[in-house]
């Protein structure tokens, strides 16, 4: 293997944990509620804008700055959900579809009027330049998002499966009747699963500030990759989504290193559309 | 101890499934609601669970209103359900089953020694703790399912269909189960397809037709009765 | 009735990953018969009706159809062919009318809309529901929406119907009703083929008895005859046909 | 179908009358321009619902056709000099092929994996195109300047006749849609959408009829893009191939009322001057108010009236009876 090809492969490794992180709160939403959260990507957005302006007017570095997104987009997600999503759970299938549509149109045109559309960065982060390991170069704010996503997304599944409120997700997830006959407030579960989901995207929102640009509409691609990682992964499956976007984090790279750079997103969707040609539930769906 | 007075249940924007249905389980009881599939048996199970809200009349539990309680607090009252078709969480295991059964319930001690009494009950669910619910036998998850139900320490235990799906020579056994979790003290409401066996272990009866009650009675007497002999029995 | 036999069953076999639900289970069906299977539940009645109406390929076996083979065939081509099924669990168009829901079934057989309506009329008649069909398929009785399934297969214009459970849960009253209309659904010529629990009805309907038991067929004759069987009161029946 | 109460026959002709007679009563381009977009969104919502609204396949990947069928009367007509009502044609037949071609082993995918399928073939499309020099890439095409006139779609005066052709191609979108639903294929369609299991019970083959759905929606789909690209006279990937058009198909109908034929005309009448008004108003300065207020309406609307307008309208009309 070429030395190019090896740093290709890690590169793809790194951003594949940055999107498992981003997509297993999606799936967590789309378990337990059975809504697809087009907004989901627009939480990454703010969590972005969070790190970037508690960096630029407070001087917070965005490593201080990931519990302060926790916190935030917990808060934001139980409130988006409460006021929003909650009234769609128990309408037809398509307000279900298109309520998110709104929260993500109106997020990011939020952001659009509050901070116009141009793009920021983070001048000097605490982490920064490379570490060097021979033939393959490592970024170092990548690499530790990459192993802070790991360990993120680690967190969440020994949560789930660990805590007595874990199993109430899980069970939720799968047979809402029957948990609500064991006592458990599907109502509440469904907020927190939320709250959850975008906290961890927010999380993820301030690992990605420390080395890519912060703009409105950063969510786009991030949604629609997130999405394919989701699906492939199967919708639901946190160790699916956690899979898929690490094979899709590396397929973009390598997909870009053998043929045209511009093209790394259509292969990644094409990958995509072969795996549910042959597989219609994912990779680890039911 | 649980009353159900003139109570009429019905789907979001369909016909009613119970007219004006009024029964009485008193402490200790074993009460069967036998009847054919549709004729609402099902659905006043549910109705006591606060999965479905009666659109008039009323659910009381030692004389205080039921039917007002939020499902979710519904096992808080000392009653567990055991659901058609076992409704388990398939992808957990059997030990992680019985313990969201125990969900309600504060205290860790108590959990413990209700789990230690349930597999004593089940050896069977002893053998398969680690496994995923839905790698089971049906005979297996329907155990599974009365246990989970056991966990939360009721008073009263409702089944919904236990028997149904389960090979023949295992439904005496559930049934045998049912008997001798109610001669631990738990008061059992039993809705059955299976009229014979449920009226053989039923203190009392009630039988449903369309909706409403039609019959009640000793569970004896009625097996020996005309109607139920020519209705659910095909003699 | 003709010579050659409406339907064979040769040899089914259906396995789910390690289980199988169906053996080996052969049968005949004999044009304008009526036949019914009965067994226990999870015995693999309903298994074996989806082997033949094409909705699952089995495993091993033949099905055959007026002589010609038609294992594996996909299920819309099955019914095209003259084979229409009903579901367990009554599956009617929510958001359409009982006409409307009959007409679909009978646009198999023609594109043009007066004549569909026609015959959907002349069946819902014939079913007993044409006072009902402007209501939505939601909107009636179980009772009626059983009924309803039997006009949807009408419509169709089967040569063999096949019912899964269209009796269970109804009342004495509304058993004979749609009993009745079986029989005359048997005398508009058409074969049929009932999956039931309910066994008055199967004793009085039924020409002949399959009985399945885990997967197999343990014994298939006349309906006196089989509830006197033993190994079928051992099985299925119980002790509640001793009496 | 049922028959339509008098009540909705007289809203069905005073709606036709208003809009033949409307350009002729208000002159100005604006609200002419508004009207067109309404038109536009209303034809797209209606090819959008016979899949959506009809057969539940909930597509987000609309418009990938709209953009097939913008660049093929445009190539058609700088490349080769084909009529651009040829390259109307063309492109609709080429969408529905693109369609075939997708929709054919896509068939067994369901639901939300059926929706993100639709979104990757989409973001295939756009960045092919982006890339793709035989259409100038992300420059995108600017339409020959032809003579004025009906026969070559083209109008430099006036708005006029863009107005009527589109009012045309609705009202034959419509047509079509409402033939579907009281054929055959409308009554298969229903079938598919309560159950996959009961349609294939019934001798449906709902692979098939999926694909005609599919078929249909993409060229009617290519037509709208074809007059857009007559209409503006500029075509680039950023603007008749990205996500939120698709996305406007799906809030027209869904706000109408989806799987009802007047769901998407009602839908597009009410969010295009919306966001219209909201763009010429409040957006001039690039300050993303009216996009918020758009998004804000499309939230609020989907969580608190979520039967869309078509189903108010409805229900009120059951409650006066």
């Amino acid at each position: 293997m070429s030395e190019q090809l090896v740093s290709q492969l890690v590169n793809g490794l790194l951003i594949g944990c940055m999107y498992s992180l981003i997509a297993i709160g999606l799936t967590l939403i789309w378990g337990v509620m059975n809504i697809v959260n087009f907004a989901h990507a627009d939480f990454l957005m703010i969590g972005m804008f969070t790190s970037f302006w508690l960096y630029t007017l407070y001087a917070v570095d965005p490593l201080y700055s990931i519990p302060v997104c926790a916190v935030l987009l917990f808060l934001l997600g139980w409130v988006i959900y409460k006021f929003i999503v909650s009234k769609v759970m128990t309408g037809p299938g398509l307000a279900q579809v298109v309520v998110t549509f709104g929260v993500s149109i109106f997020l990011a045109n939020l952001a659009v009027w509050l901070w116009t559309p141009d793009f920021r960065m983070i001048q000097r982060p605490l982490l920064h330049g490379t570490w060097d390991f021979g033939a393959v170069q490592l970024s170092v704010p990548k690499t530790v998002a990459s192993i802070g996503s790991v360990l993120f997304s680690a967190g969440l599944f020994l949560f789930l499966r660990m805590t007595k409120t874990g199993k109430a997700i899980l069970a939720v997830e799968m047979n809402r009747t029957s948990a609500l006959l064991m006592g458990i407030n599907t109502e509440k579960v469904n907020a927190l699963s939320f709250a959850i989901g975008t906290s961890l995207v927010g999380v993820a929102g301030a690992f990605l500030s420390m080395y890519y640009y912060i703009y409105p509409q950063v969510g786009g691609t991030f949604g629609l990759l997130s999405f394919c990682v989701v699906a492939l992964g199967g919708f639901g499956s946190i160790e699916g989504a956690f899979i898929a976007g690490i094979l899709i984090g590396i397929v973009q790279t390598l997909g870009g290193y053998f043929f045209d750079p511009a093209y790394k997103y259509a292969i990644v969707f094409a990958v995509y559309l072969v795996t549910v040609w042959i597989r219609p539930q994912g990779l680890l769906g039911w | 101890m649980l009353e159900m007075k003139n109570a009429s249940i019905g789907y979001k924007g369909g016909v009613l499934a119970v007219q004006d249905v009024s029964f009485r389980v008193k402490e200790g009881e074993v009460v069967a609601l036998v009847g054919s599939n549709g004729a609402g048996k099902s659905t006043i199970l549910r109705a006591i669970s606060g999965l479905l809200r009666p659109k008039s009349g009323e659910i009381l539990l030692n004389g205080e209103p039921l039917h007002t309680v939020p499902a979710y607090d519904i096992v808080r009252k000392g009653i567990a359900m055991v659901p058609e078709g076992r409704q388990l969480f398939g992808r957990l295991s059997v030990i992680d089953n019985l313990l969201l059964g125990a969900y309600a319930v504060e205290s860790k001690e108590e959990t413990e020694k209700t789990l230690l009494e349930v597999l004593a009950l089940f050896p069977r669910l002893e053998e398969r703790k680690g496994q995923r619910a839905e790698t089971l036998s049906g005979g297996e998850q329907q155990q599974l399912a009365i246990g989970r139900g056991l966990m939360s320490r009721p008073k009263l235990l409702m089944l919904d269909e236990p028997s149904l799906g389960i090979m023949p020579k295992l439904v005496s056994e559930i049934f045998r189960t049912v008997q001798e979790i109610s001669e631990k003290g738990v008061t059992v409401l039993l809705v059955e397809q299976n009229v014979h066996e449920a009226l053989h272990i039923a203190h009392r009866a009630y039988v449903l037709q369309t909706g409403r009650i039609v019959l009640e009675g000793n569970g004896k007497e009625l097996l020996q009765s005309d109607m139920v002999r020519q209705a659910y029995l095909g003699m | 009735m003709s010579a050659s036999p409406c339907l064979e069953v040769r040899g089914i076999t259906k396995r789910f990953g390690g289980l199988t639900a169906n053996e080996d289970v052969s049968f005949d069906v004999a044009e304008g018969e009526i036949l019914s299977i009965i067994g226990p539940n999870g015995a693999g009645k309903s298994t074996l009706f989806n082997c033949i109406t094409g909705f699952y390929p089995p495993d091993g076996g033949k099905v055959l159809f007026r002589g010609k083979d038609i294992t594996g065939a996909s299920a819309h081509k099955i019914c095209k062919m003259g084979i229409v099924r009903t579901f367990q669990i009554v599956q009617v168009i929510s958001d359409m009318t009982v006409l409307e829901n009959v007409m679909t079934g009978a646009f198999l057989r023609t594109y043009n809309n007066r004549q569909v309506r026609a015959k959907a009329e002349e069946i819902l008649r014939f079913a007993g529901l044409y006072e009902k069909r402007d209501f939505l398929g939601t909107a009636i009785t179980i009772a009626d929406k059983k009924r309803l399934e039997v006009a949807m297969a009408l419509g169709t214009e089967p040569k063999l119907l096949m019912l899964d459970e269209a009796m269970a849960g109804l009342t004495p009253v509304e058993l004979k009703g749609i009993i009745g209309l079986l029989r005359k659904v048997r005398e508009s010529g058409v074969t049929l083929i009932i999956v039931e629990h309910v066994m008055e009805a199967v004793m009085e309907l039924s020409d002949r008895v399959v009985v399945i038991n885990s997967g197999r067929k343990i014994v298939e004759g006349a309906p006196a005859a089989i509830v006197r069987n033993p190994e079928v009161i051992q099985a299925y029946l119980g002790d509640r046909y001793h009496a | 179908m049922k028959k339509l109460a008098p009540w909705q026959i007289a809203l069905c002709v005073a709606a036709l009358v208003a809009s033949v007679a409307f350009p002729l009563v208000v002159k100005g381009t604006f609200p002419n321009h508004v009207m067109i977009m309404v038109f536009l969104f209303a034809m797209m919502g209606v090819a959008w619902n016979i899949m959506g609204g009809y057969a539940a396949m909930f597509s987000f990947g609309n418009v990938a056709f709209f953009g097939i069928g913008a660049y093929t009367s445009t190539v058609l007509l700088m490349n080769y000099n084909v009529n651009p009502w040829i390259g109307l044609v063309a492109g609709g037949l080429l969408a529905a092929a693109a369609a075939a071609a997708i929709g054919y082993p896509c068939s067994n995918i369901r639901s939300h994996y059926f929706s993100i399928a639709t979104i990757a073939f989409a973001e295939i499309v756009r960045i092919q195109f982006n890339n793709w020099k035989f259409v100038a890439a992300a420059e995108g095409l600017s339409l020959p300047i032809l003579p004025e006139g009906f026969r070559n779609f083209m109008f430099h005066s006036t708005k006029i006749p863009y107005y009527y052709i589109i009012l045309a191609l609705l009202a034959l979108s419509l047509v079509v849609c409402w033939y579907i639903s009281v054929t055959r294929m409308g009554y298969y369609l229903r079938a598919i959408k309560e159950s996959h299991e009961l349609a294939k019970g019934m001798g449906i083959s709902f692979v098939r009829y999926r694909l005609y759905a599919i078929m249909i929606s993409a060229f009617i789909t290519a037509m709208a893009g074809t007059f857009y690209a007559q209409y503006i006279l500029y075509i680039d990937p950023e603007s008749v191939l990205i996500l939120p058009i698709s996305v406007q198909c799906v809030l027209v109908t869904m706000l109408g009322g989806a799987g009802s034929i007047w769901g998407p005309v009602i839908g597009a009448a009410i969010l295009l001057p919306i966001s219209e008004v909201t763009r010429v108003w409040l957006g001039a300065k690039g300050t993303g108010i009216d996009m918020m207020i758009y998004g804000a309406l499309i939230m609020l609307i989907s969580a608190y009236q979520p039967q869309g307008v078509w189903g108010y309208i409805t229900s009120i009309g059951r409650r006066t009876k």
